[in-house]
C-alpha cells in the first residue's frame, strides 16, 4: 500500500510539468498592493484587452541574475532553483492537472483574502485597530493551497503563528467575525479578547492564532499524538515563519515529531512559510546554513521545497502531502519558499532592513497577479474575474461595516474564560 | 484507613484515574524505563504501556507544549517535571500558553492538563536544584496551582488535578516522599481552594504549606511545652487561594506567623500579610511575622543550607515575637 | 536641562557610555538595521557598528545565554528583550545561570550582564503580550530589578546598570517612551535601591512604579481638588526594595495606597503591604489599599484593556477609602 | 596559511594509521569499576605476566556483531564504524605520532580521574557526599585528550555541564580542594557553595560547572565571541551530552556558533560526549535521527567523530582541532563515542534501562585498561604502571583525608558572593 503510494508519483510528474510549462508567461513589474495590484499594473481599467503575461520560476531566476542585485538574493534564487530534496529522489504524483474551473476558484479565495487584508490595513491606519496587524499579502498561494487540503471531516486542524487572518477566513470562519475580532468588538470571533494575534475557528479546524515566536509548534506534535492515541484519522498542519526555526521551541518540537513519527503516532505537516525575513531580519542575517528545509533532517523528518508563490505549484503538492502524512503517521515538512513583499506590520514603515529594489523585483511575483496572467492565458475572461474581485472587495466592505457597527464587549466579557469549568477569578485588589 | 507514603498515594492517584479514564497519559522525562528519578511513577509503564507513559527527550519545553496540543485534542495528559527547577525552560509554555489559551480563544479551547513534580528543597542539591516556586507560577490568573503537604492530600488532590478542565500547576513536597499517613480508600476529592486546619490553637496562627507543614506541626509542640497554644494553618491551595480560612483564624488568636522556604519578596507570604493586614485589621495584635529562606541562591554545604531554610527555632522564635515574648 | 523624551534618554545613556567604555555591546532582535522595535536603539548600529550591535535571531535563551558568557569573558552586554514578554524563553538563563553564578561559583565569576525593554501593557496587545514582571523576576536573589518611570531616571540607572558588576533587570516603561522631561547632563548616575517621593503631602501615601507613577500623580492632583493632599513615592528600584522611603512616607500620612499594573497575588504590591503591617503597625490608621490589575489574562479589546488596569478612579476610590470617606 | 593547514593532514594520517594498527591488541572481559578495573581482569596480581590485548574499535565491532544483543547497539557499532566526515572528506594530520613516554603520562592522568571518582562514589555511599554525585568514570580518554590541548596562557578555557570532576582536576585544581568541595567543606574549591555540579577553577580556565541540562551551551559562543572582540586568541571548550543535545539551548546556542563563525567571531570547540545514555534515555528513544554529530550540519558547523574509548583516538585529533578553531574563529565539533559505564548518578542503582550484558560489553572497552594493554604491548613495565597506580590512590587518599579534616564553611559565608560589588543582602523575614 505504501510502496504503491511511493512509486505513483513518478508516472504522474510529467503531465503536471508539461501542463504548467503551457501556462508559461513573462513578468511584469508591480508597484502596489492592493486592490488595484490584483492585475498586472496599468491593466485594471483595460480589463483583458493588453497581452500580459508572468514568468515561470525559472524564468524569474534567469531574468534576476542579469539584474545587479544583493547577494542574499542570488543565492537564495539559486536555493529555490536548486531541486527540492523529494523532487530529486522520488518523483511524485500530482493527483489533480488543475483546470482553469478550478483555479478561477482558488482565485477567488487567494483575492478575498487579499482585499480582506487590505481593508485590515486600512483600517489599521485609521486607527480603528489597535495592537499589532501581520497580513498575509503575498502568502496566500501557500495557505490557499494547503489549508484547502484540510479534511475537516477526518478531524485535520491547523495550528499556526499570528500571521493568521487568512487561515481562519480559509477554514471557514466568517470575515464580518473576524474583522469585528480585529476592530475588538463584541461580535468578533473570539468575543474581542484576542485581536488579529489569535484568531481561533475551531469548528472549522483553526486552533489558533499564537504570539510568541516559535511557542506554537510544540503543540502541533502533541495535538498530532492525541488524533492517533484517539483512533482519528486526522493531520494537523503546523505553520512556521522562517524566523521562527531559530528558535528553541521548533527544535524540541521537530524533534519529538520525529520520535513520535517512528511508530506513526505523529501526523504533524510541517508548514514553514519561508519569506524570507523574521522582522527585519533575512535568512543569512539569521543561520549560517540558510537552506531551512533542511533543518527537519536533524530531526528524520522528510521535507520539499516549493514555490510559494505560485498556487499551481503549491497545489501540485499540498493534497499528496496531506494525505501522505495521514496514511503514515509520521511527520513531513514543506518549504514555502517566497517573499514577504508587504512590511512585517502595519507599523513596519521603515523598511531600513531591505532596499526598495528588492521588494519591488519580488513584487512582480506576485501570487495573484501571476494567477491571474495564467487564468488568463486559460482563456478565462476579465470581466469575470473582475466580477470576483468586485464581490470580494464588497464582502470586505461588507466585513468593515459590520465591525464598525458592532458593540464593544460587554465589560463583564473581561471576567469570563479565565477557567474553564467556572466563572470563579480571584478578586483584584 | 491505609498508612502510605506520600509518594505511593500519589502514583495511586495517577493509576486509579488512568484506570478509570483512557484519555489521561503521562510524559516526562525517565518516567517510564528508568521508573521515574524519584520513583513516582515506578511500574506505571508496565501497567499502562509506553503509548500512555511517554518517555521524552530532555526538552522541557517542548514536551510542556506537546502536552498542551494533546490537551486540546481531548487527552488529559500529566507532565512531570524531574524536578521544578527545570520547569523554566517551560515557563513560556506554561505561562503564555496554557495558562492563557482559554482566554485568547474566547473560550474555544480548553486545557486540561497536569505539570507536577516535586519542588522544594532541603538535600543539599544546591543553587540551580532548590527552588519553591508557589508564588512564581502563582502569580498568573488562567492558572491552578496547589502545593499538598499529606499523603491524603496528594492524592485527593491529584484526583482533583486530573479532573479538572483548567492547567494545574502540581508543586510536591519533594522532601516528603518517603513520609507516610493515612490516607482514604477511593475516589475522595480534595478541592481546590480550601485550606486545612492542621492543628486547633489559640494563641497564634501559624500558616505554611507543603513541606513547612510537619515543621510547624513540630514547632506547635515546641510552644505547647511553653504553654502556647498554636494553630496550624495548611493552605494547601496557592491558587486559588483560600483567604478566610486564616483570616478567621487570627480574627481569634490575633496573632500570625507565615512560613516559607521560598524568598520572601514578592511571595506567597508577602501576600498572606497583606490580605491579613486588609481583612483582620482590626484583630492583629502584633505585626504577621515571617519566615522565610535566607535571600540567597541555595547553597550546597549542609551546615549553610540549614541555616538558609526556617528551621524550627527561627518559627519559635517569631511565634514568641508576635506574642511580644521576645524581641 | 535638557528636555527628552523617556525613549531618546535612554539611547543617549547607553551611547555615552559606549563611548566611554569599549566593552559595552548591544544584542537583540532588530536591534540594529531595523532600527530596534521601539526605536530605542536606532541609530547606534551606525554609530558604533555590527560587532557592538549584534542583531540575532528569534532566540531569546540561546543570546541571553551567549550575553552571559560575553560578561564572563569581560564584556558587559546589554540584551534587548523586545518586549519583555518574550523574557519567559529566556527565563531560565537569567534566573538559574545569570541570577545564581556568582554564587555557585563561590565568587569566582561576576556577571556585568544588563537585560533591558518595554514591561507593561495599554495598547492593545492581549494576553501573550502584556506583562509586568517586577515581581516575577525581583524574587530572585542575585539579579538586581529598576522600574524607572522619568527620563531623568531611565538615563541615570541606565548609567548604573550598565557600571553595575551584577546582572541587572531593567525594566523599562514601554507606554512612556514618547512622554517627556528635564534630563540632568553628563554622568548623573541613579544609585539603585533609593525610591524618589515624587510629590510631597500629608494625607496618604500612594506607592508605584514605572507607568503608575504619572498616573499617581494625576490622582494626587484629583485630590488635591478634594482638599486632600498626597504624597506619592516612586519605587524605582524593585530589588534591592527601598522600604525605608515609603515606611517614613507612612509613618507620617498613616495611610497608604500601592498600585500596579500587574496582577494582585505575589506582587510587589504584596510585599509593600507585608512590609508596612510590620513596619509601620502603629502608625496605619487604615488597612493599606492595592489596586492591581485585574486577574485575568489581558484582554484585546480597548474597553476591557481599559477597566482590567488601573485607573484614575479606582486609585481616587482607594485613596478615599483609607481615608474613610467612602466604603 | 589556511590553504597549508587543510592539506597538511593527508600527508600524516598514514603514518598514524599504521601506528596504530601497530598497537592493535584483542579485547578481554571486564567487570568492576573501581581501582582494580584499571588492569584487566584477573591481572593486577600477575602484573605484564600473563598475554593480554584489547580490541581496536574495528575488530569490537566484528566480534560484537557475532554476540547476539539489542539492535540499538548494532546500530550504533555501525554509526561508529562508518567513517565520520571529516575522515572521509579532508583526510587529517595527527601532529603527533604519542610515543610510549606522552602515552605515560596521560595513563597517570587518566588512573588520577578514575581513582579519585572510586573515591567520590565510596564517601557518597558512606553518606559524607550529598547531593546529586555524577563521575566521569569510562570517558576519561574525551576529556584528558581534549583538556589536555587547551593552552590557557592564551585564554583557552572550558564550560561544561555538571559531570566534571576531571575537568577540575585536568585543568589544575587540586584534587584536595575538589575532595572537599563534594564534602561541602569551607576548603572546597567554590567554597562549598556549589557541590559537585559546580565546580570552577577559573584560573585554570575551568568555567564551570552547570546543573540544568542544555543552560550551559549558550555562554560558550558568547565567552567566544568575547575573546574574539577583545583581541584574544583563546578557544572555548563547550561540553555536551547526547542528552542535552534535544534541548532547545543547543539548537540556539549552536545556531548562533555558527552565524557569529562566519565572521570568525566564534572560536568555540564543541565536544560533543555521546555516551550513549542521557540518565536512562538511549539516544535512539531520544531522537528519529541518532547520528548526533551530523545535528551540528544544521548550523553549518563542520564536525567529526572520534572513539570516546581510546586516548590514541582522541589525542589524534585534539589538539589540531584546537589549533583549527583558533585560527579560524569557526566553530568545530567533535562527537567523542563511547558508553557511560557507571550510573548515571551515585544514586542510579536499579538501570532498569539497559542490559547487565550490554554495560558489561562496553566495560570491555574501559579506556584506562585499553591503554594499559597497549603500553605493556609497547614494552612499559607493568610496575611502572603499578607505581603510578599507587600514587594516583595515595593522592586520592589524601583528598579524602583533607576534605574529612577541613572545616565545614563559617556560617557567614551563606550571605557572600550573591552580588559581585557588595555584601548587600536583602534582609530576610
Ligand atoms: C519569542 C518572540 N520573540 C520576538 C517576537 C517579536 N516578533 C514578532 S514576529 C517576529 C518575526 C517572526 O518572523 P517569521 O517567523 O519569519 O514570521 P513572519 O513574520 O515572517 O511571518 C518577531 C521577532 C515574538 N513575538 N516572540
Ligand atoms: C533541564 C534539565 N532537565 C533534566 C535534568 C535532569 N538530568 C540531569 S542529567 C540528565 C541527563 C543528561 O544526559 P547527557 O546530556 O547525555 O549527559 P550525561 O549524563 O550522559 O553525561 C538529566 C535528564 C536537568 N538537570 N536539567
Ligand atoms: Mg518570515
Ligand atoms: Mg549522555
Amino acid at each position: 500500500m505504501l510502496l504503491q503510494y511511493l512509486l505513483l508519483p513518478v508516472v504522474f510528474i510529467i503531465l503536471v510539468k508539461v501542463a504548467r510549462r503551457a501556462t508559461r508567461v513573462k513578468s511584469v513589474p508591480y508597484g502596489t498592493i492592493s486592490h488595484m495590484s490584483l492585475v498586472p499594473h496599468g491593466e485594471a481599467s483595460v480589463s483583458g484587452a493588453a497581452p500580459h503575461s508572468f514568468g515561470t520560476i525559472e524564468e524569474a531566476v534567469v531574468s534576476r541574475a542579469s539584474v545587479p542585485d544583493t547577494s542574499t538574493d542570488d543565492r537564495q534564487a539559486a536555493e529555490m532553483d536548486s531541486p527540492s530534496p523529494v523532487d530529486s529522489q522520488t518523483e511524485r504524483q500530482a493527483h489533480v492537472a488543475y483546470d482553469a474551473e478550478a483555479l478561477v476558484g482558488y482565485y477567488q479565495k487567494m483575492v478575498e483574502i487579499r482585499l480582506f487584508e487590505d481593508a485590515t490595513t486600512k483600517a489599521f491606519r485609521q486607527g480603528k485597530i489597535g495592537g499589532y496587524l501581520h497580513v498575509y499579502s503575498g502568502q496566500e498561494a501557500t495557505g490557499t493551497a494547503f489549508l484547502g487540503a484540510m479534511k475537516p471531516e477526518k478531524g485535520d486542524v491547523a495550528i499556526a503563528a499570528y500571521r493568521i487572518h487568512a487561515h481562519a477566513l480559509l477554514l471557514g470562519a466568517h470575515p464580518n467575525n473576524v474583522m469585528a475580532e480585529l476592530y475588538g468588538k463584541g461580535t468578533g470571533i473570539v468575543k474581542g479578547k484576542g485581536g488579529s494575534m489569535h484568531l481561533f475557528h475551531a469548528e472549522g479546524g483553526m486552533l489558533g492564532g499564537y504570539g510568541i515566536v516559535g511557542g506554537h509548534i510544540p503543540l502541533a506534535p502533541g495535538y498530532a499524538y492525541g488524533l492517533r492515541y484517539q483512533g482519528k484519522d486526522g493531520v494537523v498542519q503546523s505553520y512556521l515563519g522562517d524566523g521562527s526555526i531559530h528558535n528553541g521551541a521548533f527544535h524540541e518540537a521537530a524533534n519529538l515529531a520525529g520520535l513520535w513519527g517512528k511508530s506513526g503516532m505523529c501526523p504533524t505537516l510541517f508548514i514553514l512559510e519561508n519569506n524570507q525575513y523574521g522582522m527585519g531580519t533575512s535568512v543569512e542575517r539569521a543561520t549560517a546554513m540558510t537552506e531551512l528545509g533542511r533543518k527537519f533532517e536533524s530531526y528524520g523528518i522528510e521535507w520539499e521545497r516549493v514555490d510559494g508563490m505560485d498556487v499551481q505549484a503549491t497545489l501540485a503538492v499540498a493534497e499528496q502531502v496531506q494525505e501522505r502524512v495521514r496514511e503514515t503517521g509520521k511527520p513531513y515538512a514543506i518549504e514555502a519558499f517566497g517573499y514577504r513583499i508587504v512590511p512585517h506590520g502595519a507599523a513596519d514603515f521603515l523598511e531600513q532592513y531591505r532596499s526598495k529594489e528588492e521588494v519591488a523585483k519580488w513584487r512582480e511575483k506576485d501570487p495573484i497577479p501571476l494567477l491571474h496572467g495564467q487564468l488568463i492565458e486559460m482563456g478565462i475572461a476579465e470581466d469575470r474575474l473582475e466580477a470576483i474581485r468586485a464581490e470580494a472587495k464588497a464582502k470586505a466592505d461588507e466585513a468593515v461595516k459590520f465591525a464598525e457597527e458592532s458593540p464593544d464587549p460587554d465589560l463583564s466579557e473581561l471576567l469570563t474564560d479565565v477557567y474553564a469549568d467556572d466563572t470563579y477569578v480571584e478578586p483584584a485588589g | 484507613m491505609p498508612v502510605m507514603t506520600y509518594r505511593d498515594a500519589l502514583r495511586s492517584a495517577m493509576a486509579e484515574e488512568m484506570e478509570r479514564d483512557e484519555s489521561i497519559v503521562l510524559l516526562g522525562e525517565d518516567i517510564g524505563l528508568y521508573g521515574g528519578t524519584h520513583l513516582v511513577t515506578n511500574g506505571l509503564i508496565d501497567q499502562f504501556g509506553p503509548k500512555r507513559v511517554i518517555d521524552t527527550p530532555i526538552a522541557e519545553g517542548g514536551f510542556t507544549g506537546a502536552a498542551i496540543g494533546m490537551a486540546m485534542s481531548g487527552l488529559k495528559p500529566i507532565v512531570e517535571m524531574m524536578t521544578w527547577n527545570f520547569s523554566f525552560l517551560a515557563a513560556d509554555q506554561i505561562i503564555q500558553t496554557a495558562a492563557k489559551l482559554h482566554y485568547f480563544s474566547g473560550g474555544q479551547v480548553n486545557v486540561p492538563l497536569v505539570v507536577r513534580g516535586p519542588n522544594g528543597g532541603g538535600v543539599q542539591l544546591s543553587a540551580q536544584h532548590t527552588h519553591s516556586l508557589e508564588g512564581f507560577y502563582g502569580h498568573f490568573p488562567g492558572l491552578k496551582v496547589v502545593s499538598p503537604a499529606t499523603p491524603a492530600d496528594v492524592k485527593g488532590m491529584m484526583l482533583e488535578a486530573i479532573r479538572n478542565p483548567n492547567p494545574v500547576i502540581f508543586l510536591e513536597a519533594g522532601a516528603l516522599y518517603g513520609t507516610k499517613g493515612e490516607v482514604p480508600e477511593g475516589d475522595e476529592v480534595v478541592p481546590f481552594g480550601k485550606a486545612r486546619v492542621a492543628r486547633e490553637g489559640t494563641d497564634v496562627t501559624l500558616i505554611a504549606y507543603g513541606r513547612q507543614v510537619p515543621l510547624l506541626l513540630r514547632v506547635a509542640d515546641k510552644l505547647a511545652e511553653q504553654d502556647i497554644s498554636a494553630e496550624v494553618i495548611d493552605l494547601r491551595s496557592i491558587r486559588p487561594l483560600d483567604t478566610e480560612t486564616f483570616v478567621e483564624s487570627v480574627k481569634k488568636t490575633n496573632r500570625a506567623v507565615v512560613v516559607q522556604e521560598q524568598w520572601r519578596y514578592f511571595s506567597v507570604a508577602s501576600e498572606v500579610c497583606a490580605v491579613l493586614q486588609h481583612e483582620a485589621f482590626d484583630y492583629l495584635d502584633a505585626p504577621v511575622e515571617r519566615v522565610s529562606g535566607a535571600e540567597v541562591p541555595a547553597p550546597y554545604a549542609r551546615n549553610l543550607e540549614i541555616a538558609g531554610f526556617p528551621t524550627i527555632d527561627h518559627v519559635v522564635s517569631a511565634a514568641r515575637r508576635v506574642l511580644y515574648l521576645e524581641k
